[in-house]
């Protein structure tokens, strides 16, 4: 198989795996996990991307990536945090009394 | 600069009675009432040093605002804004005086409100520059609808937000139409202004024409009100307090009219021809559907509202009809349907003041208890019939007379008109003042006060039945379009 | 003397009776009522016996400017010529006898003075539309009367069924002003004018006879005038028109008023004679009416409905002789019909006080004895009306229009029939009135007598009814043509084909044969009721026929029912307003946009992202698809 | 082309994301996801990015998931959490989403095959580049970048303070 294709699709199904998850769980956490697993996906894309044209944006990409999810995994921790606080259920759904 | 001052005055004294309402009501209706006759003295001092016939344009006053886009204050009068503005501060002062016992309550709020909305249809009726002249048009607006949405009766808010989204909406059409205009003119000419005066040889492709007086001529209908555009209407007269209604029948509508004969047909003569039969059609239907919805009201104010309905249709049917005689027919409706359509508010407002009901069928024989309202009643409702001898007939008649070469069949409808509103006139009179009456109680008849505002509508509109040539010798100069 | 002064001092009067409608006393008012027709009449005389000097030449007076709007202009100009002259003498001078009645018949009415504010303004207005040199001031007066036709039948203002017959007056004739005004719009294209003696004279030049402009505007004028006079199919307003009080109906709705479409048409003269058909029309129009109320006013009840009845046969006639080109013919009996017409029903009048307030003449009888005076003037009325032979001016007058309307130019032998049977239709229904109220056994007490002021009038009427006749004697009897030459400035005379004093004397015979035999079978029927008759009139099929005639040939009905009832429905079904609910639907539509929209904002994350990968899926397949397939 | 290692790399990568998202026990998934990752790290390698991989390794599977393990001990989720992770997790609930995700699943591999770009081998980006590259052209980037982190660094000591009194004010009582 084209190499550029093999990668890409490993991007694809990861991501569609880390989709499929976000979807289904209720539990925030998890739903943290899956977006990283997306987030991951996508980042690998950008490398097979970068593989095939031989140039370092790709690279550059998922160093930008890697720094936004770290951020994100901090802050995210620390709503979850607040959350579970709060409701004291690590539920999604149960955020949904905090409308208006 | 004397046309600044009437703008000034108004808006002075707007604010000052606010700030003087609260300490004593009386003194902020005495500074309304003084500033608008102030003002009146002024028109008709104007009006008396210009019988003669000079040139079309009495005043100019122009100051540069922002030169950058062409736009300037710019102020002129010629014979149509002089007696539009007659009728403002004559209509505006017995506003003034029909609410002094019957408003209470914020006072002071209400006389800024009233004379804010009377100082933005003064701008409307005196700017050229088509900037300002939307400014003003949309300074109508607020004080309006706090008018209705503040002091009106049990169903205000629902008629104050209907009477906004209609007009703003016409209105937002109107700017489009503004900025398309301004722009077309840039890119044939290179010269960016809204000067009306400039604008009006703008060179245009004739489909542009077309969707730009689309755009005036929607807004304009909305606020004559034309059939389909009127629904606002009863609703905003119905709920609004009395002197809500005058200055709304008597002027805003007014200001749709003045639009039309202002900007649509001078700035698109040929796009205007084209869609004259169509407006005059609607103007018909206006004539006869909103005398036959006048017919089956069973609210006071509700029938008199679809009144203006079916005048105003006259109002379409003449302007559209390019004919001098139509035109000078449509200035006059415009002025007596504000003077006997006003007086019909006034008389309803005063009945239910006494009564506490608009309804219909809870009236009846108040002839007997009230013989002075009766008379006064009579008159009017003869006036909106068109009776000769009262105003309304010589500006009914001379638009038929003038739109009959435009087309026949138009006129035959709207001449029918004259017989729908025989029946919705005398079906006014006979349930309100005529048949058995089964109120026991007295009632007084009308007060000095009001004798005094029902008379001076009297005379005005008497007189202009009889003597209609000062008026029509002012707008004579004023050819708006002749094709 | 000021010819404009005529109409103006009614209006003074009656504006100063507005005024003072609360601090003028009852005789203040009567006198200043009674008194300012008086003086306008005294005017009238005046400047009539002036004119007459030179009644070739009308006067002219500019009284104001009016309206000058671009090409159009009217002034308030006022006009005498004969044919005004005629018509204003009736007007201040019946007026004036009416009013003065008017005073003894409504003295104990609390709204006196409002009664006589508007009789003023109705005399004024009148005089305004017969002086008028402008067709705009014409139909100023013209709508004038009609206000004030509506402001008096609905007088007594607290029974909604007076309200109603006013109403009905009201619009009805506004149906046929409507007509008129369209035809106004055509003359003033055509003409560029509104003047009256400009069209007149503009129109020979400017249309050939029969042209098909000048037959519309005939037409439209014609329809204007069939509003106003209550003919055929307008005529449904007048019999209802009687509910305002007597005196009221005397003056406008048997005198002055409802002839305003024949002065209309004669004073349009020269343009129905350049349209033959509009001229027929009328003579179809005028024939048929004079029938068909004929009919009607055989079988009413009430005496005010038969006079009213009366007076739209009779009106007929006039339509009819006007129709036939015989201008002063239709004048002659106007002027005859307003003295006799007004006579009978003020004498109704009196009977009606005199029985408190009773109009059904089945509750009358037997006040020969009782009222004598009133029996007296009542008979001169009817037999005036029924045209008895040789004593009464209705006969030289009615008679003149039979003849006409068989020798005349636009005659024809089917309009002389019509003619002939309305005259023994008068004979009967006149003199089935009389006997039944003055014949036969009292049936209610006679509790108010008339009094002098209500007397005099109808004494003077009553000698007026008699010899008005002889200023116009047909040539077989003497040949005056008094009126008609005084009219010949104003209207031509009228040409007749065919004609011979054998055939002129076999008419005039056959009408009053008729008349009398109407009256015979009137006697017949009401005073000795042989049991034939009564037998015939008991058949179903008869009866039936009275019913429906009773109900006026039921044009109420049928109006009702093609139009009034359904523009009422039409408007209460449609009273909320039917383009409203364009404008609430579309409100509604977006109120439950917002509502599905709002749900859509559930808080549930995973919904969100629900909706994300939906999206993202739609975006996708419409790249796909538009890319590669 | 891609050597075996890829695929077996690739394969482990799915497998162990499949059971990522099949867990119950938080735990549990997260040490599949690191596995998921370190298998990522070396398609990274394969795919001439050593730097890159060696990042995967040591930021994503190192730092940030020990973060969140840390995190998860930290809350003490304990057997509870699983049982209700398994009373949610009812088979019906996937029908949907994973349809759905499929499909997107399909067009994206149907866009990836439509690769009509001429088949290349791996270029080898040597981090030098990729330093270049960062301090070169994407120099604003970077700094933004370091803003991020700033901030969340601060954000989430905000967040993360235990307060006496964590309502907002509206939403007290």
């Amino acid at each position: 198989m084209h190499p550029t294709t093999a990668g890409m699709l490993l991007a694809g199904v990861l991501f569609v795996l880390g989709l499929i998850s976000i979807l289904v769980r209720r539990d925030i956490i998890f739903m943290l996990l899956s977006v990283e697993v997306m987030l991951n996906a996508a980042a690998l894309a950008f490398v097979v991307a970068s593989a095939h044209w031989g140039t370092a944006d790709g690279q550059v990409m998922f160093i930008f990536i890697l720094a936004m999810a770290a951020a994100e995994v901090s802050v995210g921790l620390a709503l979850i945090l607040q959350l579970y606080h709060q409701l004291k259920t690590l539920d999604s759904d149960e955020a949904a009394k905090m409308n208006g | 600069m004397i046309l600044l001052v009437l703008l000034i005055v108004l808006f002075a004294a707007a604010l000052l009675s606010w700030v003087a309402g609260a300490k004593s009501h009386a003194a902020c209706r005495w500074i309304a009432l003084c500033s608008l006759l102030f003002n009146l003295g002024i028109v008709i001092r104007i009006w008396l040093a210009h019988t003669a016939i000079s040139g079309r344009w009495w005043y100019q006053y122009k100051v540069d605002w922002v030169p950058h886009f062409g736009i300037s204050l710019h102020l002129a009068m010629d014979g149509l804004s002089l007696l539009m503005l007659a009728l403002t501060f004559f209509l505006g002062a017995l506003a003034v005086l029909i609410s002094w016992k019957e408003l209470q309550t914020r006072v002071g709020f209400f006389h800024f409100n009233l004379l804010f909305v009377l100082c933005g249809i003064t701008g409307v009726f005196l700017t050229m520059d088509l900037f300002l002249f939307y400014f003003f048009w949309e300074m109508m607006l607020i004080p309006m609808y706090f008018l209705i949405g503040i002091w009106g009766h049990e169903h205000r808010e629902y008629a104050a937000n209907k009477f906004f989204l209609f007009t703003q909406a016409g209105g937002l059409l109107m700017l489009l139409a503004i900025l398309g205009l301004y722009f077309v003119h840039a890119a044939n000419t290179n010269v960016y202004t809204f000067n009306y005066f400039e604008l009006l040889n703008t060179p245009m492709e004739a489909t542009t024409a077309r969707w730009l007086m689309l755009g005036f001529l929607v807004a304009f209908l909305v606020k004559l009100p034309a059939v389909p555009f009127h629904t606002w209407l009863p609703d905003a007269h119905t709920e609004a307090p009395t002197a809500g209604s005058v200055v709304l029948a008597g002027l805003l509508l007014k200001t749709g009219a003045y639009g039309i004969l202002r900007f649509v047909l001078p700035l698109f003569p040929a796009a205007a021809a084209e869609i004259a039969p169509l407006a005059m059609l609607l103007g018909v239907a206006g004539i006869l559907y909103g005398g036959m919805l006048a017919f089956a009201q069973t609210d006071l104010k509700r029938l008199i509202a679809y009144t203006s309905v079916s005048h105003m249709g006259f109002v379409l049917v003449g302007a559209f009809a390019f004919n001098e005689i139509a035109y000078q027919g449509v200035v006059m409706q415009m002025i007596t349907h504000g003077i006997s359509t006003g007086a019909l508010f006034i008389i309803a407002g005063a009945l239910y003041e006494r009564i506490h009901t608009r309804n219909l069928w809870q009236m009846g024989g108040l002839w007997l208890r009230m013989p002075l309202m009766g008379s006064a009643a009579l008159i009017f409702v003869m006036a909106s019939l068109g009776l000769p001898g009262l105003g309304n007939f010589i500006a009914e008649f001379l638009i038929l007379l003038g739109s009959w070469p435009a087309s026949h069949l138009f006129t035959i409808l709207a001449t029918i008109g004259l017989v729908i509103a025989t029946a919705y006139s005398l079906r006014l009179m006979q349930k309100v003042f005529l048949g058995p009456c089964d109120r026991q109680y007295a009632m007084r008849d009308l007060n000095g006060r009001e004798l005094v505002i029902i008379i001076s509508l009297i005379i005005a509109i008497c007189w202009l039945g009889f003597h209609p040539q000062p008026v029509l010798n002012t707008t004579q100069n004023t050819a708006y379009v002749i094709r | 003397m000021l010819p404009a002064l005529i109409p103006i001092i009614p209006f003074i009067s009656a504006f100063l009776l507005m005024l003072g409608w609360k601090r003028l006393s009852r005789i203040a008012v009567a006198v200043l009522g009674c008194g300012s027709i008086g003086l306008a009449a005294m005017v009238a005389v005046i400047t009539a016996i002036q004119f007459a000097g030179n009644s070739e030449q009308a006067i002219v007076q500019h009284a104001a400017s009016w309206v000058l709007a671009g090409t159009f202009q009217a002034g308030i100009d006022f006009r005498l010529d004969a044919l005004s002259v005629v018509f204003v003498l009736v007007i201040t001078v019946v007026g004036f006898l009416i009013h003065v009645y008017a005073a003894g018949y409504m003295h104990d009415d609390p709204d006196y003075a409002r009664f006589f504010a508007c009789m003023n303004l109705f005399v004024g207005a009148m005089l305004t539309l017969v002086m008028a040199d402008n067709l705009l001031l014409l139909y100023f007066g013209w709508e004038g009367v009609g206000l004030c036709s509506y402001l008096l039948i609905g007088f007594w203002y607290k029974d909604p069924a007076n309200g109603y017959a006013a109403r009905k007056a009201f619009i009805v004739t506004r149906v046929g002003d409507t007509a008129m005004a369209i035809g106004l719009f055509m003359l003033f294209q055509y003409t560029g004018t509104l003047n009256i003696p400009d069209i007149l004279g503009k129109s020979p030049q400017l249309w050939t006879t029969g042209a098909p402009v000048v037959t519309t505007i005939a037409l439209l004028l014609l329809g204007g005038a069939v509003g106003k006079s209550a003919q055929l199919p307008l005529q449904t307003w007048l019999p209802d028109a009687m509910a305002g009080p007597t005196p009221v109906s005397a003056l406008i709705h048997a005198a002055t008023m409802v002839t305003a479409g024949v002065y209309l048409v004669a004073r349009m003269h020269v343009l129905f004679e350049l349209a033959p058909l509009a001229e027929t029309t009328t003579a179809v129009i005028g024939a048929i009416t004079l029938v068909l109320a004929g009919f009607s006013a055989l079988v009413q009840t009430d005496i005010k409905r038969v006079l009213a009845y009366s007076t739209i046969s009779q009106i007929g006639y006039m339509f009819l002789a006007l129709g036939c080109g015989a201008w002063s013919a239709a004048i002659f009996h106007f002027v005859t019909h307003a003295f006799f017409k007004a006579l009978l029903f003020m004498a109704a009048g009196a009977v009606i006080v005199a029985l408190h307030h009773e109009q059904r003449m089945t509750k009358m009888g037997g006040l020969r004895k009782l009222l004598p005076g009133v029996y007296g003037v009542f008979l001169v009325g009817c037999a005036s009306l029924a045209a008895i032979p040789f004593v009464t001016a209705g006969f030289y007058s009615k008679d003149q229009i039979i003849w006409l309307s068989l020798s005349a130019t636009h005659g024809h032998v089917a309009l002389w029939l019509a003619a002939l049977l309305g005259a023994l239709l008068t004979g009967m229904y006149t003199f089935r009135m009389f006997f039944l109220v003055f014949y036969g056994e009292a049936k209610t007490a006679v509790h108010h007598r008339p009094g002098k002021s209500m007397m005099i009038p109808l004494y003077i009427l009553a000698v007026l009814s008699t010899i008005a006749g002889f200023i116009e004697l047909p040539h077989t009897m003497g040949h005056v043509t008094l009126f008609s030459n005084w009219l010949h400035p104003v209207l031509p005379a009228v040409t007749v084909i065919n004609d011979s004093n054998a055939m002129e004397w076999t008419s005039q015979a056959m009408s009053a044969l008729l008349a009398i035999g109407g009256i015979g079978l009137a006697y017949a029927w009401v005073v000795l009721r042989p049991k034939g008759m009564s037998d015939f009139l008991e058949m179903p099929a008869i009866d039936w026929l009275r019913k429906y005639w009773a109900r006026g040939w039921d044009f109420d009905y049928v109006y009702n029912i093609l139009l009034v009832h359904p523009y009422i429905h039409l408007s209460r079904m449609n009273r909320k307003d039917l383009v409203d609910k364009l404008y609430t639907g579309l409100a509604a539509l977006m109120e439950w946009c917002h509502n599905v929209l709002a749900r859509t904002q559930s808080g549930l994350l995973r919904w969100y992202i629900m909706a994300v990968v939906l999206g993202a899926v739609a975006v996708l397949s419409v790249l796909i698809w538009r890319i590669y397939i | 082309m891609m050597g075996p290692a890829f695929y077996i790399a690739a394969a482990i990568a799915v497998i162990a994301t499949v059971m990522v998202i099949t867990r119950y026990n938080i735990m549990h998934a997260l040490l599949y996801l690191v596995v998921s990752l370190l298998a990522v790290a070396v398609v990274l390698y394969l795919y001439g990015a050593p730097f890159i991989a060696a990042l995967e390794v040591i930021v994503y599977a190192g730092a940030i998931m020990v973060l969140l393990i840390f995190f998860v001990m930290m809350l003490n989720l304990g057997k509870e959490s699983a049982m209700q992770e398994q009373r949610w997790l009812k088979p019906r609930i996937w029908i949907f989403p994973s349809l759905l995700c499929l499909v997107l699943l399909g067009e994206l591999v149907f866009l990836i095959s439509q690769n009509h770009q001429p088949p290349s081998e791996i270029k080898v980006v040597d981090p030098k580049a990729v330093g270049m590259a960062l301090f070169g052209p994407y120099m604003a980037a970077v700094e933004l970048t370091g803003i991020l982190l700033m901030a969340g660094i601060v954000g989430a000591y905000h967040l993360g303070r235990q307060k006496e009194k964590t309502l907002h004010r509206f939403l007290e009582n």
